[in-house]
């Protein structure tokens, strides 16, 4: 199969295609306007339809009315665009409406800026709109994943009915890497009997986002938190690398998780005993595989383009039972190998504290 | 006996959950009508507003989006996008449509989106129990504008239809009111051209209708069409704003 | 082991993200890990353009590089900028058509290539600079082999008209002699 | 012999009374029984002399009203 | 002092006018529309603004403006225009500009229904905008403390400089309760050298939300994170009821504490200890205080009107040293006494397991 | 010798941050310029974009917000209801006015909010790279309409100015350009009445001024203001749109 | 202990807020803790309203209640809808003016009273058929005593017309009498 | 003698040469030396003619002119 040398941006956008999109809604924001430039070009070569919006809210919406009819739509944005497609989200995941979204995180809060950030990492993993739903969220880390996960993207969404984000950041998008597009291959999936495509000599069928009765909305709200349950036994994914009784077992995803790699190999040069885990899927997240590895750790160390996020995920799976320590950057600051080795030395000279 | 009046057979035979004498149950009907008429009820998609009709889907026998307030036009654009055969069209309330939705309805007009908007002006907002609408007007009290809208603070009434008009991809543009059994029959066949100003690819459409909201406006439903007669047509004047080339201007 | 980081700044015309994208496919027709990573955005405004390109034998981490052990420097504001952070030993290469400044570290290798001039002199004045300075670099350490960033420059040249193919391959031996020559 | 008939579904009118307003023949008024759902639906007083013109239906809101003539 | 009897939607609109509120900026959502209707009148009588806006997202622009200049100011919504502000919100943050959001919160996700639910309170403890941002985050349980807090949320806001929401729902904002104005005495604030105000003769200022460069914006990063780690020393609040070493200990904030109270009363009568932890500042979140109370507990039931939010974050604070159960319901219903009371004995019935 | 032309006092000393031939500066040296010549600097205070001009409270010496891509018509709002005695202008770009700030600028408008706004129509999305703006015109290539803007795709050009005039609210509507110097001296006239409504309390301003982007036209300036004359122009006609009463429409 | 759990119920022009309110205020004016709950929502587009109030000697917890000790229902489809809701042995309010159905539960006190007719025959028709039922419950279940009612509806009705608090005074004088009097 | 002066600051221009089409006298020419940013900012060329116009000045993006005249 033949490697070609990608834009991360442009390569998540041919795989999208690939996958079988044919709409995409979106309204232009640095670090990820490649994917709309992209697809301006290209969807149009194999009959579908790139519609730039007039605005964010505008453009969660078209995804909405078009996942209506059972099409693969994709939009993308980053940061402050996806602020602005809460409401639309939480409707998504009300409506039960499959869809991908792509955000390419930026420096935040605010504008902030235009470089790699992790810091919307609650607001895609918890749910920054109000309800109790929850987005499918995978974590990239090289263009080749972004690929792959794109793929996974589309299908997750089928299965499930429900929004999946691709989280990257400016890195990856903006980054070229070698990649090969491989034909996927997933399971059949059901057929999208409630589609919304006019009733035809069939019976007519209805989209809402709503039930005005609590004993009604209740029982939409249990029947996604069944969903959620049934992705974390069956879709949880993630990546160790490394030693197998490490030291310090560092966590990270994304960007951040290729940093880290590079920590581990770095770091066993020097002797020291590093291992890995990077979560793929941060929801649903790995907690029960991260709790076991993390027990074979004698710390565990959180690196993260925020000031702790995925943080919480990660002490809510080890559970007190392995100090977890912290590092963070944000606004655009990228960590670096050394200076992660450097925090690493620090730890292991210190007798390292119980978690407190 | 031959029958002069008859429910429309795509309007499911069941009450509306509408106030006494609410006009959007009147709007919906000659919506239905017009389906029938055509014979689109099978390709046809509505997208309903959030507001006081917000269970349109639940009368109307057309398959049914309804999404968040004030998104119907983006959803349209998504689902006609997405299925260029389809018949679909909106349904709004002035909330819906001119307040928080007023940039979708601006940019889908702009595109010349192939969609029929319905827009149901009763100046105020219904659902949410009275308050100001941009389309309140002026000196009117509301629960927002307790001592009367007073333009030096809250702004002037907006005239949607005229601001769309304006818009080069908009192909017909018109405002009616159900008051009078004649303005149903106008109104109809605006209807009728909003449905065929999109078959036809003449462009994107839109009917404003003006309609009463006694329960709000705190009036009897007949106080409530004299209301409309007397205050609201002078200054959202009735007609056909634009017909693109090819439509026909006169209403039959 | 191989490992190369590699950045490489000028002016927003100068191709300098050309420059950075035939070295990395080059890398990676050699098998080789390889990434391009562009400063990007409304710093762009300034006129002023950067990219890192890594090479390596190794899965490649970070796309950028706090201390690059190549710079490229096309311009002047981009030497005062990225000089100070090459690492030490590091080899620059400096476009010194356009850039007066000397070199003030003792700790780097400097390989100065006049890039206008050898445009004006030897391509008509082509705006070629980007693929004469690749041409040179690869003369003086061999990041990847000559063959390899001729099909390189096909491929990022790929649909567009066969002279500008043509032209480039020259820029490339035009710098390249330049160096293999001795300067 | 009456020449038209208007049927008005009981469960269906909510008294708002625009139908009385628009009748020509001024036929219709609203009963002073309530219906299921608590409304005063209205009824035709004088059936004879309605004359099928439909204005009553068309002004209907909760299409309450089908209209025969012969 | 004169008790009224008052709807506690109007009794957070009077308490803002008493704090000094003079603008206010909203968009009509159900079940908070008493809020405006309320100062539509109210605030012209004291030569104040209040100005419906066209949308959610207008609104809390209109507030990050007037906020810019030093003014007090207010807006209120429930969960789907909450949702629209997020991005403001972030902003706000960002900007470091004083203000207070009311969410009278409804059922969801998406358009939901309009009874009362606590589903957004990951959207408002955790950040639903992107970026590292917090909100400052108080959760009354009754109309009079829906007052005092709304008293409370203009000086926190003030002394922060951070935006602070109110977390009612739609339970707390219709009903009516007998109510006290204290006139409340906080410490003097800091003049707001930093509003915009026309330079006059002074040097010229401005507010902002970005910065395009990383390590400034890391800076801007830092120095919120260290306002939220002073919020976390200085401002926790919670109130504890009943008794002191408790069988379980039940977790629960706003409308579901009342409920609780009744619940370790009516739990009195039936001879079971109960005793009740209800955090009045949901961020920053009474972590230690509770960890400290679990720990005289055999075990934690946090109950909410939404499907498990705060449970993580009362997980985080108890870590595995005493199991936490869970009791939720959405959509509008509201827990009943007795149900919670049934759980408990049948969690006591049982040996309770170790929180796995 | 005696100064014929220098630097308004109102601007800073310091380079622009816009590509060569970019407008941005110019424009804000006539803001400048009339807030010296109105000797209002003491009580302006500026609404600045998410745009190429985000950068615009290094330039004019004057106390400044900026907030969110979009939504300087609402901050402005919040400003001036706080603060009624100063002069509030907001800044923004056409992506920033007319695509995702729509509704604020049209809300603005119809209320007569008492500010000033300026339009920097570029027809394109500047600081983003290129991208279509609503302003772009038929058959232009961008970023995203690689094979031309077409309008039955991606809708028409979009005329902000004529739908704001529609609006009760706006009391000044023009439209400019500064392409030679008679347009720069007509210009300077329109930002100076337009100023001149807000203080004489006549409601809602706005000057749109058509600006090249020689970067993402890809053209020299010179090729850019002359495609400026040559297309924009046709277009988006020059002129004062809306003049209402009291104001006298001539332009010096 | 006292502590009544009161939901009351009808159209939306009965005046069934208010009614509640003023038990509420009563019931706050005797030192009792107090709630009032209304039914909201587009639930009232149906034309029916109902709210619950609550009176009691503890602290409240939840202001809505699964099972009132005291229902009112002042209109057929509330009889309905509400009776069965009713906690055994609670006291049951009909205005029997507007109920036809007879309660189908034994194990309720069942208080018929004819408010539409009281209130023509007494007070000209007047639209005051919650107060009169007001004055009806007192006089069966003392939540609050009549004094405090009183002065309840001057409180509710402060900046109205006097005549409207004389007639609503009147009302509830009618409601107590028919009771008192045995109905 | 001079009746006008145009004064150009190096730093300011970024080589636009939008004054060089304004100019009626045609005066003004890019020059072939860079500033420090990179730009090849405007030069007089014969500064005897300049008529104090101003146009140039006008039509600058980068405000880098300065204009005077007797
Ligand atoms: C994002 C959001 N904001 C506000 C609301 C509350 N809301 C529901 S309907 C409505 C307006 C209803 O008025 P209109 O559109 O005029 O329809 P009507 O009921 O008058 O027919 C509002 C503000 C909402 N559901 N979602
Ligand atoms: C919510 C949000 N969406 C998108 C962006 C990205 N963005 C920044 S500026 C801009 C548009 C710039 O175009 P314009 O307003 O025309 O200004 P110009 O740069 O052309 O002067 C966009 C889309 C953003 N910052 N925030
Ligand atoms: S509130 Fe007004 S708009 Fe809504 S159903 Fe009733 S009358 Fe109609
Ligand atoms: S059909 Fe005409 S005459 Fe007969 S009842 Fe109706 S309105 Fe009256
Ligand atoms: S118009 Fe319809 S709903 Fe109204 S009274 Fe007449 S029949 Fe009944
Ligand atoms: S990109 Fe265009 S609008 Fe932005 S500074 Fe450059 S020329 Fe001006
Ligand atoms: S002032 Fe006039 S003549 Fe002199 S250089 Fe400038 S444009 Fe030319
Ligand atoms: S117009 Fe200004 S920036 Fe452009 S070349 Fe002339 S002096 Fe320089
Ligand atoms: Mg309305
Ligand atoms: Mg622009």
């Amino acid at each position: 199969m033949e490697k070609v040398l990608m834009r991360g941006n442009e390569a998540v956008a041919e795989a999208a295609v690939r996958a079988g999109c044919r709409l995409y809604f979106g309204y232009p924001i640095t670090p990820q306007n490649e994917i709309s430039e992209y697809l301006s070009f290209r969807l149009p070569q194999v009959g579908g339809v790139f519609l730039q919006a007039e605005s964010e809210v505008a453009a969660i919406h078209m995804i909405y009315g078009a996942a209506s009819t059972g099409a693969r739509v994709m939009t993308s944005s980053s940061g402050p665009g996806i602020s602005l497609m809460q409401e639309g989200l939480s409707s998504l995941a009300a409506a039960e409406l499959p869809c991908v979204v792509v955000n390419m995180s930026r420096g935040g809060p605010g504008v902030g800026n235009i470089q790699p950030a992790q810091s919307d990492y609650f607001q895609a993993v918890k749910g920054g709109g109000h309800g109790d739903y929850r987005l499918i969220v995978l974590a990239p880390s090289t263009v080749q994943e972004l690929v792959d996960l794109t793929y996974r993207a589309f299908y997750l969404a089928d299965k499930y009915r429900n929004p999946v984000e691709i989280l990257g950041d400016g890195m990856l998008g903006q980054m070229m890497e070698p990649v090969v597009f491989r034909d996927p291959e997933f399971p059949p999936l059901p057929p999208k009997d409630w589609a919304v495509r006019g009733k035809g000599n069939g019976p007519r069928k209805w989209i809402v986002c709503f039930d005005l009765d609590p004993k009604g909305l209740e029982e939409l709200n249990l029947r996604l938190w069944r969903k959620y349950r049934r992705l974390e036994e069956e879709e949880v994914d993630y990546v160790t690398f490394g030693c197998s009784e490490p030291e310090v077992l560092l966590v990270g995803f994304g960007t951040v998780g290729r940093i880290l790699r590079s920590v581990v190999r770095e770091g066993e040069k020097e002797g020291l005993k590093l291992a890995l885990f990077r979560p793929i899927t941060l929801f649903p997240f790995p907690k029960k595989a991260l709790q076991e590895y993390a027990r074979k750790a004698r710390a565990v160390l959180v690196v993260e383009m925020n000031l702790g996020q995925m943080l919480e995920d990660v002490e809510l799976a080890v559970r007190g039972e392995v100090p977890v320590f912290f590092l963070g950057h944000t606004g655009g600051v990228i960590p670096t190998v050394e200076e992660v080795l450097e925090y690493i030395h620090f730890l292991l000279a210190k007798e390292v504290r119980v978690w407190k | 006996m031959e029958v002069v009046f008859k429910r429309p057979r795509t309007l499911l035979k069941k009450p509306f959950t509408y106030c006494p004498g609410c006009h959007h149950g009147l709007a919906q009907r000659l919506i239905a009508e017009v389906i029938d008429e055509l014979n689109i009820a099978d390709r046809t998609i509505g997208v309903g507003p959030i507001g006081c009709s917000v269970y349109i889907y639940e009368f109307i026998d057309v398959d049914f989006v309804v999404g968040a307030h004030g998104r119907a036009p983006a959803i349209a654009t998504g689902i006609k996008r997405a299925l260029p055969d389809c018949v679909v069209f909106s349904y709004q309330g002035d909330g819906d449509i001119a307040a928080i939705g007023t940039s979708e309805i601006i940019h889908v007009a702009n595109r010349g989106e192939l969609i029929t908007a319905f827009f149901v002006n009763n100046a105020v907002f219904g659902m949410t129990g009275g308050q100001m609408a941009p389309t309140t007007l002026v000196g009117q009290k509301t629960k927002t504008t307790p001592f009367g809208r007073n333009p030096e603070v809250h702004g002037f009434p907006f005239r949607l239809g005229e601001c769309l008009s304006v818009a080069e991809g908009s192909a017909y543009i018109a405002r009616v009111a159900l008051t009078r059994p004649q303005f149903i029959r106008q109104a109809k066949e605006c209807i009728r051209k909003a449905f065929l100003a999109q078959i036809e690819q003449k462009g994107f459409a839109l009917v404003e209708i003006l309609s009463p909201c006694p329960t709000n406006w705190g009036m009897s439903p007949k106080e409530a069409v004299d209301w409309l007669e007397q205050h609201m047509i002078p200054y959202f004047p009735l007609g056909e704003l634009k017909v693109k080339e090819c439509l026909s201007r006169e209403t039959s | 082991m191989k490992h190369h980081e590699i950045l490489i700044a000028g002016f927003g015309g100068q191709g300098i993200l050309f420059l950075g994208r035939t070295l990395a496919l080059a890398g990676m027709f050699e098998g080789y890990e390889v990434s391009w990573y562009p400063s990007y955005g409304p710093e762009m405004r300034g006129g002023t353009a950067n990219c890192t390109v890594i090479v390596s034998e190794e899965e490649i981490g970070a796309t950028i590089s706090d201390h690059p052990d190549i710079c490229i420097v096309m311009n002047e504001p981009s030497f005062h900028r990225f000089v100070p952070l090459v690492r030490p030993k590091g080899l620059l290469v400096v476009n010194t058509s356009l850039v007066r400044t000397h070199c003030p570290r003792e700790d780097l290798e400097v390989l100065p290539v006049p890039a206008n001039d050898l445009a004006r002199v030897y391509l008509n004045g082509a705006e070629v600079t980007n693929t004469i300075i690749l041409g040179a670099l690869l003369a003086r350490c061999p990041v990847v082999c000559r063959k390899s960033a001729e099909w390189a420059l096909a491929e990022a040249l790929r649909g567009k008209r066969e002279s500008l193919y043509t032209l480039n391959l020259k820029a490339l031996g035009v710098g390249w002699e330049f160096v293999a020559k001795g300067g | 012999m009456a020449r038209a008939r208007v049927i008005i579904d009981r469960e269906f009118c909510k008294g708002c009374a625009l139908c009385t307003y628009a009748c020509p023949k001024k036929i219709l008024v609203i009963s002073s029984d309530f219906n299921s759902r608590g409304y005063y639906p209205v009824t035709v007083q004088d059936v004879e002399k309605c004359i099928g013109c439909g204005f009553c239906a068309q002004v209907c809101p909760d299409v309450a009203i089908t209209v025969y003539r012969e």
